[in-house]
């Protein structure tokens, strides 16, 4: 396994000053959009880029307005990390050496219909690097559940009403689903952790074969927060325990953050308009279920 | 050329002015973002510190490092504010655009 | 056109016959030739057809066997009701077995052939696996292909050392029948 | 030309035409009754007569994904599937030909659920005439492994970048065995020279692909994909003069007539069922009736010309359809139909739908098909579409 020791590190100092991501239509503030473009300066020219329909693949190329500053393609909603795998099966096959090629897509895209692909493709250890960029709902199409909204979100296919609080099922344990296909490398990260995110991004370049990179990014049109609190809110999340920063290597996982004591979940939902109308009652359901996931991992992974 | 610039595009007259198939040069970009912004980014150069951070966190990548100062690509800056709000030293402003 | 069936059980060797045939008519023999399974799902065990077409000329028609020329049964008793449907009067019918007379009666409309496949097969391989025999018995009742079509056809299906076993039932068949 | 002929079913001989076009990337999920072919690739590629990626993609719908990937860094690719598979590609397939990657598959013919079926019939492919793919039907093993050569031929040629799928019967063709010529390496090498696309990301001019277009825009794409479709035309002749000139077989291109010189009376059919028609032309030739077949080669693109040809020399045409759309007719026969429509005459038309899940068209069936063509021209019956030899009576 590759030894984050040994990779030169990636920081806003010495990156590339090329940008691979630039004049896209992403809204004002796109969480997403920070993921991708960092990510996309940590792994450089020599990559194969595939977006799934998506926020990232819409904003990105719309004829003759061409944002990806490399190879880019955009891919069938359940097909990127397929056509990932043909695209490195092929560059390997045209006998093209240090080539990267990767995915961006969205909650949905990735949990939710993309999985089957995504699951063949860890399972033959393709040389992809999977980077799933979290912002909790269908936003491209306009804020619809996904399998990775949290409970209590307002979406626009789960109403908060007096009947139904919002979403009624906690996020998909993503990480580990991809963990247990014994997958080389995974992470957890956030962009409100940009120097955590790049070192991963960057061990996932230097890793042969399948990698996954799950990214919480924020999404200031779904969310309903000021688009300059992009980061912070980001950052939120991972302080009060909601999203946590972990990684999966040789079979073990690893947490890499381990606080004392979380911060306030009540101020980070009570930022949002998605979780504006949760009573107390419903933020205590959140809360336990993130105590009892907190209990589990540290009593598994520590 | 580290960011692509804005270019003139000739729209097709005739069918094989089109590319063939859905496919077109990387990073091409007859449009700019500039009409997006309410708001647009002023850096205070006395009271930065070139800690990058953002440089690191712009969104849109409109940051340029220009000789030991920040350099921001009014042409794609949207105007969201994120550099306003992360920089430690409270050295971006974000000012009313007028026209 | 001469047609063929070939009865037998699934994982007995019946298609690998069919196809030995075809081989050894079209490409050892200079003729024409088509070998098909009956298509289906069954599995090792069940009854299985198995089918040849020969011909001077290429072979156009590509609808199922209606009246075959010829029919080779693998096993005894896969000789069931309805078994006659489909066979040409005055076909030949090649059946492995110890008591050939049964059939002869049984089956007076045809020219029935008996050859005890099973013990042929157990004597040289050991293994009960009768198609090579009753391919081998097929050829020398039929003259469909000639004894050096038979037996090079072997060659270029099986390797080496099962093809050297092969050929010797495939001789002990021919032996049997010009008996 | 040296001859090197092996006893082979139709599967092996397309597993044959890929090893000899020399794909890149290999990707493909089994399915019956075309797993033989994926099966003999793996098996060509572990002995290392094959030098390409096989992928072991877990659906059809990877399949597909996968070869449009490597054909978008310009990797030449094969998939192959059936059916249920073929449906489940839909998405990919449309994806496929709107990204002008000439992707190159085999289907086998069969059936689709439900009633769950794996025998042939050609309800898949035909459900798919409008996905973009070029379509070719054959008739035997042998055109099977040349059409795979063709196809790479057709589909990368540069007036055309459109992916192609080779058709052929389930069981009838898949499963069985007959005699083929397997070409030289070498001159498979100097026909089919390797892939060159400007369709493709490279390093050297990095692209963006696949991307979205305005409704400014949108309509000149497929407006140029339409093109493509028509250009293919030439090009499949002369691939196929070509073809003929270097390995002696010949195709005829778009169709194939068939004794229809003063015929009056012609079927028309798509693969394999189009070799039983033959020898019950020249049983019906030989007592003196004046019959004809027509066997279409390309649904898509559709041989309009050639139709409307033949229907000009003779006094009706009766459709077979391995298919039904169900509340009108069959696909090849509503597609027949349109181009007759195009000329100034009447011709007597009947559509014969059978086949359906496998069940045996006989020469007796075919015989009777050419009956009533006759008795339709002299009595003037009335036109109709028949479900063929059901095995019980209807409410009609």
């Amino acid at each position: 396994m590759t030894n984050l020791v040994d990779i030169p590190k990636v920081n806003a100092k010495n990156m590339t000053e090329k940008e691979f991501f630039y004049g896209h239509k992403a809204c004002a503030g796109c969480g997403g959009s920070v993921a991708v473009r960092l990510a996309l300066k940590v792994l450089g020219e020599r990559t194969y880029t595939a977006l799934p329909a998506g926020c990232m693949s819409a904003v990105g190329f719309i004829y003759p307005q061409m944002a990806f500053n490399t190879n880019a393609v955009i891919t069938t909603f359940p097909g990127a990390a397929s056509m990932a795998s043909g695209i490195a099966a092929g560059a390997k096959a045209l006998g093209q050496k240090d080539v990267k090629t990767v995915v961006f897509a969205g909650d949905g895209g990735t949990a939710d219909i993309g999985f089957q692909a995504l699951s063949g493709m860890i399972d033959r250890n393709d040389d992809v690097l999977y980077i799933c960029y979290d912002n909790e709902a269908y936003m491209n199409t306009g804020i619809q559940k996904s399998g990775l909204t949290p409970y209590g979100t307002k979406t626009t296919t789960t109403p908060a009403g007096k009947n139904i609080p919002g979403t009624v099922t906690h996020k998909k344990n993503l990480f580990e689903i991809i963990a247990a296909h014994d997958i080389a490398y995974a992470a957890t990260a956030s962009i409100g952790y940009p120097q955590d995110f790049l070192n991963k991004v960057n061990k996932a370049k230097h890793t042969k074969g399948a990698t996954f990179i799950h990214v919480y990014a924020s999404c200031p049109t779904g969310w309903g927060t000021p688009t300059e609190t992009s980061i912070e809110i980001a950052k939120d999340a991972v302080d009060c325990g909601l999203i946590f920063l972990a990684e999966f290597e040789d079979g073990e996982y690893k947490l890499n953050r381990n606080p004392k004591e979380f911060a306030p979940v009540k101020d980070y939902l009570k930022k949002q308009g998605r979780f504006k109308h949760m009573t107390d009652e419903d933020i205590q359901c959140v809360i336990d279920n993130r105590d009892r996931k907190w209990a589990r991992m540290r009593k598994q992974w520590l | 050329m580290d960011r692509p610039k804005k270019t003139e595009f000739t729209f097709p007259t005739h069918i094989n002015d089109y590319p063939t198939g859905p496919q077109y040069k990387a990073g091409y970009l007859p449009e700019t973002n500039a009409g997006w912004r309410t708001f647009r980014p002023v850096v205070d150069h006395d009271a930065c510190v070139y800690c990058l951070r953002c440089y690191l966190l712009c969104p849109d990548g409109t940051i340029i490092k220009d000789n030991g100062q920040i350099k921001i690509d009014m042409d794609y800056c949207k105007g969201c504010g994120v550099c306003a709000h992360e920089c430690p030293k409270d050295a971006i402003e974000m000012v009313k655009e007028q026209l | 056109m001469k047609e063929i069936r070939w009865h037998g059980r699934g994982g007995q060797g019946g298609f690998t016959a069919s196809r030995l045939l075809g081989i050894a008519a079209s490409v050892h023999g200079g003729k024409h030739a088509l070998a098909f399974p009956s298509f289906g799902p069954e599995r090792r065990g069940a009854p299985v057809l198995a089918f040849t077409k020969i011909d001077d000329s290429k072979i156009h028609d590509r609808s199922e066997v209606q009246e075959s020329d010829y029919v080779v049964v693998m096993d005894e008793t896969l000789i069931t009701p309805g078994f006659e449907k489909g066979i040409r009067p005055g076909a030949t019918i090649l059946v492995n077995t110890e008591n050939i007379e049964k059939y002869r009666i049984e089956l007076k409309d045809f020219q029935v052939l008996g050859i005890d496949a099973t013990s042929m097969a157990m004597e040289i391989l050991g293994r009960p696996i009768t198609n090579t025999a009753m391919y081998g018995a097929l050829a020398a009742a039929s003259g469909l292909v000639s004894k050096e079509a038979a037996i090079a056809s072997i060659h270029t299906e099986m390797k080496p050392k099962l093809a050297a076993l092969n050929e010797k039932i495939v001789e002990r068949a021919f032996e049997a029948i010009k008996a | 030309m040296k001859s090197n002929k092996i006893f082979i079913s139709g599967d092996e001989a397309v597993a044959q035409g890929v090893r000899l076009s020399r794909p890149h990337v290999v990707a493909a999920y089994p399915i019956t009754p075309q797993t033989i072919t994926v099966e003999r690739l793996s098996e060509m590629v572990e002995a290392g007569e094959m030098d390409g990626e096989y992928m072991h993609v877990e659906s059809e719908h990877s399949a597909i994904s996968a070869t449009m990937g490597a054909s978008a860094v310009g990797a030449r690719t094969f998939t192959a599937s059936s059916s249920q598979g073929l449906l489940y590609m839909a998405e990919g397939l449309h994806y496929c030909s709107g990204g002008r990657w000439p992707v190159v598959m085999m289907n086998a013919n069969r059936s689709v659920a439900l009633p769950w079926s794996i025998y042939g019939d050609q309800r898949d492919s035909l459900s798919l005439l409008d996905c973009g793919w070029i379509q070719v039907y054959v008739e035997d093993a042998q055109e099977a492994l040349d059409m795979i050569i063709q196809a790479y031929k057709i589909a990368e040629h540069k007036d055309v970048l459109t992916p192609m799928m080779v058709n052929l019967d389930g069981f009838i063709l898949t499963h069985t065995y007959e005699l083929v010529e397997i070409p030289e390496q070498e001159m498979v090498d100097k026909f089919l020279p390797p892939f060159q696309t400007p369709n493709k990301m490279s390093f050297e001019e990095p692209k963006n692909l696949g991307f979205s277009s305005k409704p400014d825009d949108n309509t000149e794409f497929k407006y140029q994909q339409n093109e493509a479709m028509f250009n293919a035309v030439k090009v499949l002749k002369d691939v196929d003069q070509e073809f003929a000139e270097t390995f002696g077989r010949e195709y005829h291109g778009m169709v194939e007539e068939y004794r229809c010189e003063d015929a009056e009376v012609v079927l028309v059919a798509l693969g394999s069922v189009c070799g039983t028609v033959r020898v019950v032309v020249d049983k019906m030739r030989a007592e003196g009736k004046k019959v004809g077949l027509l066997k279409i080669r390309y649904m898509r693109p559709f041989p309009e010309a050639e139709v409307k040809d033949l229907a000009r020399r003779v006094q009706a045409m009766g459709v077979i359809d391995k298919d039904i759309s169900f509340g009108y007719e069959g696909t090849v026969y509503t597609n027949v139909n349109s181009a007759i429509s195009k000329i100034d005459k009447y011709v007597y038309k009947s559509n014969f739908v059978g086949g359906l899940g496998g069940r045996d068209i006989t020469k007796a069936d075919i015989e009777e098909m050419f009956n009533k063509l006759f008795s339709g021209i002299e009595n003037k019956s009335e036109e109709k579409v028949e479900f063929f030899s059901l095995n019980v009576e209807t409410n009609d």
